[in-house]
């Protein structure tokens, strides 16, 4: 393949908001179509990615490696049928974004959009990247973009709220930043290489105490990211003050960063500590499903209400990362999509009634489906398929969720299912409240339906809800091989332990296993400079 | 004849009663007097290892030091008198608009 | 003919989707047609494949056709496929057909609506769900159409969601049965765990060779049993289906009467094979359903809203038809599923005929002596509550009586004298609620008086074809003592429904059942003669006699109330209690008091900083001496 | 090779700045910006003669004075850094009357005293080049004769920096009693040939660590920092903040690297500096967050980095200490010319509270000056980042694990003030007019030469990091 389509897709984004800098900031119109376009062609483009995926093979596909630093720093970007998703759930969701925020944004639209594009490059390159150091840039480079669209576009507490999100996000990548350090010299020690190459990593065979405090330092990471219970309190302030954009990129996407972080690295870099730590997760997770529940049920603010069902959705999806058996997995992954679009979704509609009312409080509202059938037949099939009503999406997703979970451990399960009552109980209730009942609030009366635009973004949303509902098989297909290929890993690295600590042999900080294909990245550097 | 210690014991007596003087004196002057004390004191040392060692080195390093402080009391006097004509004063206490 | 069975569900889903998307553009009469014509062209063809199957005869008697795989991860494989076998086409078409007469129905009682395409569409929707709910080959595909009736309920419950109640009752319909529905799914789950395939052939074999063990059936069992109480409105989770009267009568009588409400009844018969296999699991439904069918009509005794006294009336209903299964006569329990079906719509309809007649007056004490004014809806409701009173030679009879004799034969009295008492309960109930309306003088209000008026032949006309159908649609399963032969119904299931422990009677012995049941109906059609026309201060008395009692029944048991400050209440209160004090508090507490600890120090040093020199000369010099100092020692 | 050129650059700069002063005389008060320009030529110059010297290891003073590749890249980044500090002065000068033609002989005469330090291996010479610097940097710091904040700074600048620089004579002399030499390598020598060192040595050692420990502003020989920060005239702060700091690590480059290279990590002397290091990380991005000074915040930033330059010297990774400096020489100087940029005639924007909305109403300063907090903070893809990254990925190779994780969390304090400035900037709305005086090219090729900087070195570093392999290449090891 001629065309570096991955980095296309990547990068377009970023170029655009390059290109914006010298367009004048009065030509806004100009400014939001062109953007429009530019997401648009991305999401084109990465449908290419889609339909040229090799389902068969878990190795990363598109893979375009180049020597970047050196030190093993280089560009070295792929996907496989995990981030493939990931990545179509971001170009496909930002387009929508761009439509959904066309006139709620009317200040400063240049500096919008161009943090817009950056953001959405930064939270590809995390799905692509292959290099530790590179994930790591992205990761990082994403914050800035978001701290800025919530700190300027913000609610009344944005400031604080955008501060909050930034420092709680850097403490947890900050302390991954010195395990990924460690990891870095540990394979120079084992092997006398620099290497950031993650596949390098994965045949890395780590002692289990070293082990322990690397996963520490990746989990609190990732932990913060999806935000696992008692991490979450960033996430509700961000989410009510970020713009309607805001909340739905943050929702939709940049949680997934941390549940694909415990995928792609700390499962098969640490199965061993996992193992130790994985009742004490699961339990945070059961916790965060039940927690996030009963705290959405009590929200005032729509918003917030959304975004601690999301802790619980997210809780859920976790839990089911660590089941670690294939269903599960899958239904992790396939749930992480349907997360993305069913939140995302509802934000949109909150957008939606902000825009009209000026306010989120619940209690401000009621009747609105009268005076807004179309928009309420849109926002009750979100709601349904948050709710994970067969037929919509998120059934496929919570019952491969649900099934994996009861297939490793049944009282979890049980536990977990509670989720399916509370997210009933939630949002049926903000429901009745904000679109039922008689019509309390006069200003509801002067609510004008559905413009044709919001109708064109969210009908695409509807639509692969009901596709991913009724025909999963699309998208369950590809990523079976990926799945089972990760599993696989962190089986083999377990049973090497267990015999290791069977025969009693004291292992070193780290050995490396030979692996059936070697990563030829790993480029000698002379000692002398040591 | 005095065994050399005796001079290394003077200078760093000298040194630290510079080094103290520095922080208890209260004028621009003084201070900045203490600390040509402080330079001779190493001077003294210097020279002590030089007879000691019986090279020349540390006798001409001296000569660079005594050349250094010269110059250093040209500026910080000059320095001390902008500060007087400004305020009146050369307390070093009442030297504080800057601060925290 | 039979290979096109599978088209059954997608017309009325081919239809919901078109009114959903065009619906708004399209003109009312159109609508109506095409919802009724949706609905009717199924009917047609379960009617044939129905008569493809008894030609068929049993070896071959269940068709499945895979339309497409579903879901695939691992081990857990459900396919989109459906399956025929006279246990889903006996429900298809009652679904249908009933379903098609309310739509007519409908047609005529929603005319004056803002929301009628709305409410045919969710109607189509319902159809096709239902449809996809008996017809389902596996266990997952019956749970989609399981959520999709729930959906259909609280959106129809909901329909005119401007009003609070009917919203509430709409909510609170959705999650009690998600309750259930929890339940069913670790059901599901268990199943595939153990026996590694949703399919119901499958499971049936499996548990025929028994694969699983007694106990983990059992536990199964409970668990379906959970989701079915759920949605068949039985002990403990009932609460909804009263409430769900807010929705409109069609709606009443068709979801909350015919089909929906029967469908933990069907999902047991379907599964009949575990719950024999497990005895106790089958004991627990039996008595379940026996308690139910009488605590329901005690409650039915009081109500004055005529569409409360039918739903308790149907939950009570459901619990005999629970008894049939739980007592191993599933073709008992389907065949009262099916007569019900008949009357208890006719029921729903008739009383919306005379809520339309009294424009929308619910409450019996503002009625009476209405028998002049409504010449077609007086007769037909009058058998319908025959029918279900359980006389002889009507639908109701027939069913009740397969049903109580089978509990009799399989030896517990204990519920088969239940079903006895609320044999005696419903007879009564049913008469007074005939009586308070048709009878004695009348309480109108004169508002309502002026324009009463017997309803339009769409809707009337339904009415007369179900009062038919009460009538004969019992003779297709005539009792044991007529000869075995003449149990059509029961031949008919015999593929799908095993004869776990048939105990056979003598001859006595079931005519002196059948005596009994019939002398129970007409006791209670006596005592409510006596109470209400005879000597109509009777109540009165009795309450001033029992005035706790009265109250008790009158707000039936209180049991909403209980539930609401047991869970719902104490679940907010506490959530807001953990929110206050442990969320913002503690959680986010921890992390702002990380924050002001750190600018804290902050403050602290830069104290240091006084802006003397001499105090940064000491700082400096104290810190070359501590430095020696560590250097030297 | 022994030969006189090695003394060319000095020269080159001593006459310029001699140059200098004789036109200040002759020039009138409004021309005087072509002695600027003057300047530039010779610095230009004298760049290229150390680009002209690369790999050539030119040595003079029987190894005294020794131009080998780390002179030569530490000289050329001086220069570099004087090259921009006489950018943002011109206009600066004249807005806010320092505009004396000594200023640049002053810039100019300190330059040299760095370049001596960085090309010499005696301590003594060093010590000459220090006194050098700092005799012009006591003068640059008062030369806003108006302003009193400038000469308190002035005196606090003299009185400590004499103070300082006693100590570090004492220690001399101190070593040279113990070693009877001044130059680094015999000394170096010494500490490795002797199994127990004799106290005189040790006490040496420290005491020239304090000399040079206040320098680079390292805990708790900081204390002049904020003040002389501060009151100096802007862009001499910007010239403190980057260059005496770049010298010192130099130096004790020279002096510590060898050291560390050989197993002597367990010494006191290594925990010592350990210690100073944490202190000064924590202790200045502590202060920092209190302040409401935009220049009082830089320079405590700037006690902060020099603790995690700390961590570099005792990885003994030079490499990665070059690298920081480098970059932090760009975003530093970035930053002061965007706080310079925000000033009009007779007036600097100097409090927090001037710069609401300053973001939107002026977006190239606004975006350039996020740019250089963002790489301060150490975001990646800007030159901050990698610098940290390379630094404490080094330090994690040397097991300083404990070391690396007060250091990130530390970086962490710091996000929370540099993105403080952005909030101010960007997401607070003004509450008085702030209006500057935007004509001044110059300020603004600084600003994109930096900007260039420190994104190049962030994303594309390859080529600089050979030439600091090259650089760190040359010091011996033993």
């Amino acid at each position: 393949m001629n065309l570096p389509i991955l980095s296309i897709v990547t990068f377009l984004p970023l170029a655009g908001a390059v290109l914006f800098i010298f367009i004048g900031r009065e030509r806004e119109n100009l400014l939001r179509y062109l953007a429009l376009f530019i997401t648009i062609i991305t999401f084109i483009a990465s449908l290419y990615l889609y339909f040229n995926f090799n389902a068969q093979t878990p190795e990363p596909q598109f893979v375009e490696k180049s020597a970047w630093i050196g030190y093993g720093i280089n560009y070295h970007i792929g996907i496989d049928g995990i981030s493939l998703y990931l990545v179509l759930l971001t170009t496909f969701l930002m387009p929508i974004v761009l439509l959904s925020s066309w006139t709620y944004i009317q200040s400063r639209v240049k500096e919008y959009l161009i943090f817009m594009l950056m953001l959405q490059t930064g939270i590809i390159g995390v799905f692509v990247a292959l290099n530790l150091f590179l994930f790591y840039v992205f990761w990082e480079a994403m914050l800035i973009p978001m701290y800025f669209l919530i700190g300027i576009w913000g609610g009344r507490r944005k400031i604080y709220a955008t501060v909050k999100f930034v420092l709680f996000t850097m403490l947890g990548s900050l302390l991954m930043l010195v395990a990924i350090f460690y990891m870095y010299s540990l394979f120079y020690k084992a092997t006398g290489t620099y290497s950031f190459n993650i596949f390098d990593y994965y045949r890395m065979i780590l002692n289990p105490n070293v082990q322990i405090w690397l996963f520490l330092a990746f989990a609190l990471a990732f932990a913060i990211k999806v935000p696992l219970f008692p991490f979450h309190t960033w996430l509700p302030d961000a989410h009510v003050e970020a713009p309607t954009a805001g909340s739905v990129v943050l929702a939709a996407v940049l949680l997934k960063m941390g549940t694909y972080g415990f995928l792609r690295f700390a499962l098969p870099l640490f199965p061993d500590a996992l193992q130790k730590f994985l009742p004490v997760l699961a339990v945070l997770c059961i916790i965060g499903i039940i927690y996030g529940g009963l705290m959405a049920l009590i929200q005032k603010d729509v918003k917030s209400l959304v975004a601690y069902s999301s802790v619980s959705h997210m809780g859920l999806i976790m839990l089911a990362v660590f089941a670690l058996n294939i269903e599960a997995v899958e239904g992790a992954i396939y749930q992480m999509l349907n997360h993305g679009l069913s939140t995302g979704a509802l934000f949109l509609c909150v957008g939606i009634l902000y825009e009209r009312a000026h306010t989120r409080l619940i209690k401000e509202f009621g009747g609105v489906s009268k005076q807004m059938p179309v928009f309420s037949a849109f926002f009750l099939i979100c709601m349904l398929s948050s709710v994970g009503l067969p037929g919509l999406n998120g059934f496929v997703g919570e019952v491969l969720c649900l099934y994996g979970v009861f297939k490793t451990n049944t009282l979890f399960a049980i536990l977990g299912v509670t989720t399916v009552i509370l997210a009933a109980a939630y949002l049926l209730w903000m429901f009745q409240r904000v679109m039922q009942g008689p019509i309390t609030n006069e200003k509801v009366f002067s609510f004008k339906d559905l413009r044709v635009r919001e109708i064109v973004y969210l009908a695409p949303i509807v639509v692969m809800m009901f596709w991913m509902g009724i025909y999963p098989q699309t998208f369950l297909r590809k990523m079976d091989v990926s799945v089972t290929h990760l599993l696989n890993q962190v089986k083999k690295k377990e049973a090497i332990f267990t015999k290791a600590q069977k025969e009693k042999e004291t292992l070193p900080p780290s050995i490396l296993m030979e692996s059936e294909k070697h990563t030829e990245d790993t480029e000698k550097e002379e000692k002398e400079s040591r | 004849m005095i065994p050399l210690s005796y001079f290394l014991i003077l200078s760093i007596i000298l040194f630290v009663l510079g080094a103290i003087g520095f922080f208890i004196k209260r004028d621009l002057i003084t201070q900045f007097m203490t600390v040509e004390i402080m330079l001779n004191a190493a001077n003294l040392a210097f020279i002590t290892f030089a007879k000691s060692a019986g090279s020349l080195d540390g006798q001409v390093i001296v000569f660079f030091i005594i050349t250094v402080a010269a110059a250093e009391a040209a500026v910080g006097l000059a320095i001390i008198l902008l500060v007087y004509r400004q305020k009146k004063t050369i307390k070093s206490e009442d030297i504080k608009l800057m601060k925290g | 003919m039979t290979e096109i069975f599978w088209l059954i569900p997608f017309i009325p889903a081919l239809s919901t989707l078109i009114l959903a998307v065009f619906g708004q553009k399209l003109p009312k009469k159109y609508v109506s047609f095409q919802a009724c014509f949706a609905v009717f062209a199924s009917f047609v063809i379960s009617v044939i494949s129905l008569i493809g199957l008894l030609q068929a005869g049993h070896e071959h008697s269940t068709i499945v056709k895979n339309l497409f795989s579903w879901i695939h991860a691992g081990s857990f494989k459900a396919d989109l496929s459906l399956q025929l076998d006279p246990l889903s086409a006996v429900m298809a078409l009652v679904v249908t057909g009933v379903g098609f007469l309310i739509h007519v129905y409908s047609v005529g009682y929603m005319a004056e609506d803002k929301g009628y395409t709305r409410y045919f569409t969710y109607m189509n929707l319902f159809t096709f769900a239902m449809l996809v709910l008996v017809m389902a080959s596996n266990i997952v595909l019956m749970f989609v159409g399981w959520e999709g009736v729930g959906l259909c309920s609280y959106l129809l419950i909901g329909f005119w969601f401007e009003k609070h109640s009917a919203a509430n009752a709409g909510k609170k319909a959705f999650i009690v049965n998600r309750i259930g529905d929890a339940a069913f799914l670790l059901g599901i789950f268990f199943i595939f765990i153990h026996i590694g395939s949703g399919e119901f052939r499958a499971i049936n074999e499996a548990i025929g060779g028994g694969e699983i063990t007694q106990s983990l059936a059992t536990l199964i069992a409970i668990l379906l049993f959970v989701g079915a109480v759920g949605k068949s409105a039985q002990i403990p989770l009932y609460v909804w289906l009263p409430d769900a009267m807010e929705g409109p009568t069609p709606v009443s009588a068709l979801i909350h009467a015919a089909t929906m409400v029967t469908a933990g009844v069907y999902m047991v018969s379907r599964m009949n094979i575990l719950f024999t296999f497990s005895i106790s699991a089958g004991h627990i439904v039996a008595v379940v359903g026996a308690v139910t069918a009488v605590f329901a009509a005690t409650m039915a005794l009081t109500q004055n809203d005529i569409k409360r006294v039918l739903a308790y009336s149907t939950i009570s209903q459901i619990g005999y038809m629970f008894i049939g299964c739980g007592v191993g006569a599933y073709a008992a329990g389907m065949f009262h599923l099916y007569t019900h079906a008949f009357f208890k719509s006719l029921l729903f309809l008739a009383a919306g005929s005379v809520m339309h007649a009294l424009s929308g007056e619910l409450n019996m004490q503002k009625m009476g002596g209405l028998r002049k004014y409504l010449p077609l809806t007086y007769p037909t409701f009058l058998i319908g509550a025959i029918a279900i009173a359980g006389i002889p030679f009507l639908s109701g009879f027939f069913s009740k009586d397969a049903i109580l004799t089978s509990a009799f034969a399989s030896g517990q009295y204990f519920v088969w004298g239940l079903g006895i008492f609320g044999a005696v309960l419903t007879a009564f109930y049913m008469f007074r609620l005939i009586f308070l309306t048709f009878y004695g003088k009348e309480r109108l209000e004169p508002e309502a008086k002026k324009h009463l008026h017997e309803s339009p032949p769409v809707m009337t006309i339904p009415l007369v074809l179900l009062a038919f159908f009460s009538v004969i649609a019992g003779y297709v399963g005539l009792p044991v003592v007529f000869g075995k032969k003449l149990d059509f119904f029961g031949r008919f299931l015999e593929p799908v429904i095993e004869h776990a422990h048939e105990v056979h009677l003598t001859l006595g012995t079931e005519w002196m059942l059948i005596l009994i049941s019939v002398a129970v109906a007409v006791t209670g059609i006596y005592i409510a003669w006596v109470f209400y026309i005879k000597n109509p201060q009777t109540p009165h008395n009795l309450v001033a006699r029992f005035p706790g009692l009265y109250k008790l029944l009158y707000n039936k048991y209180y049991v909403d109330e209980i539930y609401n400050t047991l869970f719902v209440n104490s679940t907010i209160k506490g959530s807001e209690v953990v929110y206050d004090h442990f969320d913002l508090k503690v959680i986010d507490g921890a992390v702002n008091g990380s924050a002001s600890a750190t600018n804290f120090f902050g403050k602290v040093l830069s104290y240091i900083q006084t802006g003397l020199i001499k105090d940064y000369a000491l700082i400096f010099l104290l810190g070359a001496i501590l430095l020696l100092g560590y250097l030297l020692f | 090779m022994n030969s006189i050129y090695a003394l060319s650059p000095v020269l080159i700069i001593v006459a310029a700045s001699l140059l200098v002063l004789l036109l200040e005389v002759f020039l009138k008060r409004e021309n005087k910006n072509y002695i600027a320009y003057i300047s530039l030529i010779f610095l230009i110059a004298c760049a290229a003669v150390c680009v002209q010297f690369w790999n050539k290891v030119y040595s003079y003073f029987d190894g005294n004075l020794i131009l080998d590749n780390l002179a030569l890249f530490f000289s050329f980044i001086l220069i570099l850094a004087t090259f921009l500090i006489i950018l943002i002065s011109m206009k600066y000068l004249t807005l806010q009357d320092t505009n004396y033609g000594e200023y640049y002989a002053l810039l100019l005469f300190a330059l040299s005293g760095m370049i001596i330090m960085v090309s010499s291996q005696d301590l003594i010479v060093i010590f000459l080049g220090l006194e050098v610097l700092s005799i012009s940097s006591y003068a640059l710091a008062g030369l806003r004769r108006s302003d009193e904040k400038s000469s308190e700074a002035a005196i606090k600048y003299f009185l400590l920096g004499s103070f300082a620089s006693a100590f570090l004579v004492f220690g001399i002399a101190l070593l040279f009693g113990a070693t009877q030499s001044t130059s680094i390598p015999s000394i170096i020598e010494y500490f490795q040939s002797e199994s127990t060192l004799s106290m005189m040595a040790l006490v040496g050692l420290g005491l020239v660590v304090v000399g040079f420990g206040f320098k680079i502003a390292v805990v708790p020989f900081h204390m002049w920092t904020p003040d002389v920060y501060q009151g100096a005239p802007t862009p001499i702060t910007a010239f403190f903040s980057v260059g005496p700091k770049a010298v010192g690590f130099a130096v004790l480059l020279r002096i510590f690297y060898p050291y560390f290279r050989e197993a002597l990590q367990s010494q006191a002397i290594f925990a010592l500096l350990w210690i100073i290091a944490v202190l000064t990380m924590i202790v200045g991005n502590l202060i920092a967050l209190r302040q409401t000074n935009i220049k009082r915040i830089l320079a405590y930033s700037s006690i902060a980095h020099a603790g995690y330059l700390m961590i570099a010297i005792l990885a003994g990774d030079n490499e990665s200490l070059v690298f920081y400096l480098t970059v932090y020489l760009f975003m530093n100087i970035g930053a002061f010319a965007s706080v310079i940029a925000l000033g009009k005639k007779d007036h600097e924007y100097l409090e927090l509270e001037d710069y609401r909305g300053i973001g939107f109403k002026y977006p190239w300063i606004g975006a350039t000056f996020s740019v250089f907090l963002i790489s301060l903070a150490g975001f990646p893809p800007t030159g901050g980042f990698l610098a940290k990254f390379y630094v404490f990925s080094a330090a994690v190779r040397q097991g300083l694990v404990s070391l690396v994780i007060i250091g990130v969390l530390a970086s962490l304090v710091s996000v929370f003030y540099y993105l403080r400035i952005i909030i101010y900037m960007y997401m607070r709305e003004p509450s008085y007019e702030v209006d500057i005086n935007i004509d001044n090219p110059a300020l603004f090729l600084v600003l994109f030469l930096c900007l260039y900087g420190v994104l190049q070195l962030g994303i594309f570093p390859g080529n600089i990091l050979v030439l600091i392999k090259q650089a760190v290449g040359s010091l011996p090891l033993l």
